[in-house]
């Protein structure tokens, strides 16, 4: 159980950090309701074929905003050597990893909550109560991005250019999760609940579950020096 | 556009891709070595020396 | 892994002679002496190029998982090499892939690229050997790129079933799935005259492969000692 | 904590940092890590400290060797790195607490209070850190590593911002270590300060170990080993 406690310390820690500085909360939903804009004047989107062009736009303003999540991720840690403090420590590497995934997903999930009503309005789309379901899987998406995402945060916490290199290492290796969260909204659009797009889902969950074992497991060499 | 073109296209582009590579890895492995053939003589003396 | 690297030159040539006369086996049987396929003519040949070295980068993709594998469990700079060999070599067949694919996809569906399952996962692979490439050449600390190469070795090794499954079950909407289709494997369903040049060039495709591994990791050996050499010079 | 290292070596790339240093701590040693810049100290005490991980050799804590994934001996090492290692926009109470909390030392939170009183930071224990200036977070330092007790501590250049009492408030710290039973090894260029605390003296010169020796009260060796690094005109009593 030390390992939840731990987890839980250093997420409030991150917490903490973050409600004093509020850099990465703001700029992440400015960041994902100018996409919005931009996307609207970019596709004129036909009732008709709004189904299958809804999901992607979402989805795409959600994933570039989480990249830029995930730059601020170890901002707090690079300044001041703090990366070193908590190495030192008897921290549980794992703890840390668990902490730092479910903080951006925080952060990640509060930019969801006000964009997807927000994007609902911009385009004025008639279905309102999928709105829950659709929220539903966009997280499980989320998780699947954050797990990956920290982990590939940390390894390339020391190259160069990291920022560009993050998403070059992290968008391919997400492809099964954009496309299952894009397929499972679509369904959800279309005729209202999941229906063939089941076997969508146990992927996704597949992934976030292989995924967050094998981050837990493997952070130890990610974050050593 | 016979069939013909397109095999020899696809012949010829992978098995010059793969000398080339197989001539830069030849090039880089002499190079290698003969360095490493360096190094070890000019530390054989010295090694000696300092015993 | 030791078995490599005790392949001195002089048997590498044997082995490099080797690869080369089956290559040449393969090529005289693929392009003269086996049939023209039934529907598709000629161009079928190029399939004796396309599903080598198809899994050929698989093969070198689970290389890279084993060694990364290794290589953070025993820290050992061998298994890193081997990694790193198996990812340059990967790296070139996949793109050789991608280009016959694309010359073989020209005759039969009349367009250079086509969202075909197979090729885009092939393009995937390749996106993910480059980052794993780019990530080590971009870390400046010389093991901690190592280890985080060797994390994304792993991440992406286990990654590909679940990519494999969702750019099929994507394609499976939109057309049918072409030869290699996941359910049966590629050699059932051709007939058994294109059977035999397929598998010999199958085997000159891995003999070669490993021929330019044991090079490729003979270089890193080579590279290794040379940097171990100036340190213990000064020592 | 008795403290053996034996042959350590760290490159970096193709240059030697640290060569083949081979070191015995029975507890309670107070090492001073002298030497000139550039020399290895703090490459060392980064080694010791499980921040870098060697090229060669390993280090042993209470006989067990120390691997860099186990975190057991993880609660027993500190590193004093005067206003490092410390959240800037957290309060220095919440620092404190997060730290503590963090290596599991959940008695030592109710003697916060008491501690931030004897380093002089009472009346800020509310203010963030950014807000300090860097004397008074090499303060918040010793507080934090007077509350973590550590069987080791390693030192980097702890003097450089102290002021007067500052710097009693350090000694006062290191003697109590040190009589607990803790090794301490402090890296400085103020070698008067540091000589009159150690019990042994080490000095470092390009990455080799010179001198090693424990003290003496006319410390001749010493005055003849560190003759050359001395800038000229200072001198102290040995």
């Amino acid at each position: 159980m030390e390992f939840l406690s731990q987890a839980v310390l250093l997420f409030k820690k991150d917490l903490l950090l973050e409600l004093r500085r509020r850099e990465s909360l703001l700029t992440m939903f400015f960041f994902g309701t100018l996409l919005l804009f931009v996307f609207h004047f970019s596709f004129d989107l036909a009732p008709d074929r709004i189904a299958e062009m809804a999901p992607a736009l979402l989805w795409l303003a959600f994933l570039f905003t989480g990249t830029l999540g995930l730059a601020q991720l170890f901002e707090g840690e690079r300044a001041n050597h703090c990366l070193e403090a908590l190495l030192l420590s008897p921290m549980d590497r794992g703890a840390f990893f668990v902490a730092k995934t479910c903080f951006n997903l925080v952060l990640m999930v509060l930019v969801e909550i006000v964009i997807i009503p927000l994007f609902w309005i911009l385009f004025n789309l008639p279905n309102w109560e999928l709105v829950p379901d659709l929220f539903l899987v966009t997280l499980l998406g989320t998780v699947g991005f954050c797990v990956l995402g920290t982990l590939f945060a940390a390894v390339t916490l020391k190259a160069r250019a990291r920022e560009l290199l993050l998403p070059l290492i992290l968008f391919p290796l997400m492809v099964p999760v954009i496309l299952a969260t894009i397929r499972c909204m679509e369904a959800i659009l279309r005729n209202g609940e999941l229906g063939d797009a089941l076997p969508w889902l146990r992927l996704l969950v597949g992934f976030d579950v292989i995924f967050l074992t094998v981050g837990v497991l493997i952070f130890d060499w990610v974050i050593e020096f | 556009m016979g069939a013909w073109y397109f095999v020899f296209l696809a012949y010829g582009i992978v098995w010059s891709a793969i000398l080339i590579y197989w001539l830069t890895l030849k090039r880089r492995l002499a190079r290698a070595e003969t360095e490493l053939a360096e190094l070890c003589a000019s530390s054989e003396p010295q090694a000696n020396a300092k015993t | 892994m030791a078995k490599i690297s005790q392949i001195s030159g002089k048997r590498n040539g044997y082995f490099g002679a080797l690869a080369l006369v089956s290559i040449l086996l393969g090529l005289y049987w693929g392009l003269v002496q086996a049939p023209p396929d039934a529907y598709q003519g000629e161009v079928q040949r190029i399939m004796y190029l396309h599903i080598p070295s198809i899994l050929t980068a698989y093969l070198s993709f689970f290389l890279v998982f084993v060694g990364s594998c290794l290589y953070l469990w025993k820290r050992e700079k061998r298994d890193d090499i081997l990694a790193y060999s198996a990812a340059e070599i990967g790296v070139l067949f996949t793109a050789l892939t991608i280009i016959e694919g694309s010359i073989w996809g020209k005759p039969t569906w009349g367009v250079w690229w086509t969202w075909d399952a197979r090729l885009t996962l092939t393009a995937i692979l390749l996106l993910i050997f480059a980052g794993y490439l780019m990530l080590r050449s971009l870390t400046e600390e010389e093991n901690r790129g190592a280890s985080s190469a060797a994390v994304l070795g792993i991440i992406g090794f286990l990654d590909i079933p679940l990519i494999h499954m969702s750019v099929y079950w994507w394609r499976t909407l939109h057309q049918p799935p072409s030869i290699l289709r996941p359910d049966k494997a590629p050699w059932e369903n051709i007939a058994w005259p294109l059977l035999t040049p397929l598998l010999l060039n199958l085997a000159a495709f891995l003999l070669l492969y490993f021929y330019l591994l044991s090079l490729r990791f003979r270089l890193g050996e080579v590279n290794e000692e040379i940097k171990a050499l100036k340190l213990s010079r000064d020592f | 904590m008795h403290v053996t290292v034996s042959h350590l070596a760290k490159a970096y790339g193709a240059l030697w940092a640290l060569r083949d240093v081979s070191l015995d701590l029975p507890p309670g040693e107070f090492v001073a890590l002298l030497g000139p810049n550039g020399a290895g100290k703090t490459t060392l005490l980064k080694l010791l400290a499980g921040l870098l991980s060697p090229t060669a050799g390993d280090i042993g804590f209470d006989g067990h060797k120390f691997r860099y994934s186990d975190t057991r001996h993880r609660s027993a090492i500190g590193f004093l790195a005067p206003g490092e290692h410390l959240y800037e926009n957290l309060t220095v109470r919440e620092n404190l607490i997060f730290f503590t909390s963090l290596y599991k030392q959940y008695g030592a939170v109710s003697r916060i209070g008491a501690v931030l009183e004897e380093v002089g930071l009472k009346q800020r224990s509310e203010e963030y850190v950014a807000t300090l200036s860097s004397g008074m977070k090499c303060r918040l330092s010793i507080a934090k590593w007077k509350l973590l007790d550590p069987g080791m501590l390693l030192l980097d250049e702890p003097y450089g911002v102290l002021d007067g009492n500052g710097v009693d408030l350090l000694e006062r710290f290191l003697r109590a270590q040190r009589n607990k039973g803790s090794v301490l090894i402090m890296a400085s260029h103020h070698v008067s300060r540091a000589l009159s605390l150690c019990t042994r003296a080490l000095i470092l010169h390009q990455g080799r170990l010179t001198f090693d020796e424990t003290r003496q009260q006319p410390w001749h060796s010493l005055t003849r080993a560190f003759g050359e690094f001395m800038p000229h005109g200072e001198s102290w009593n040995s």
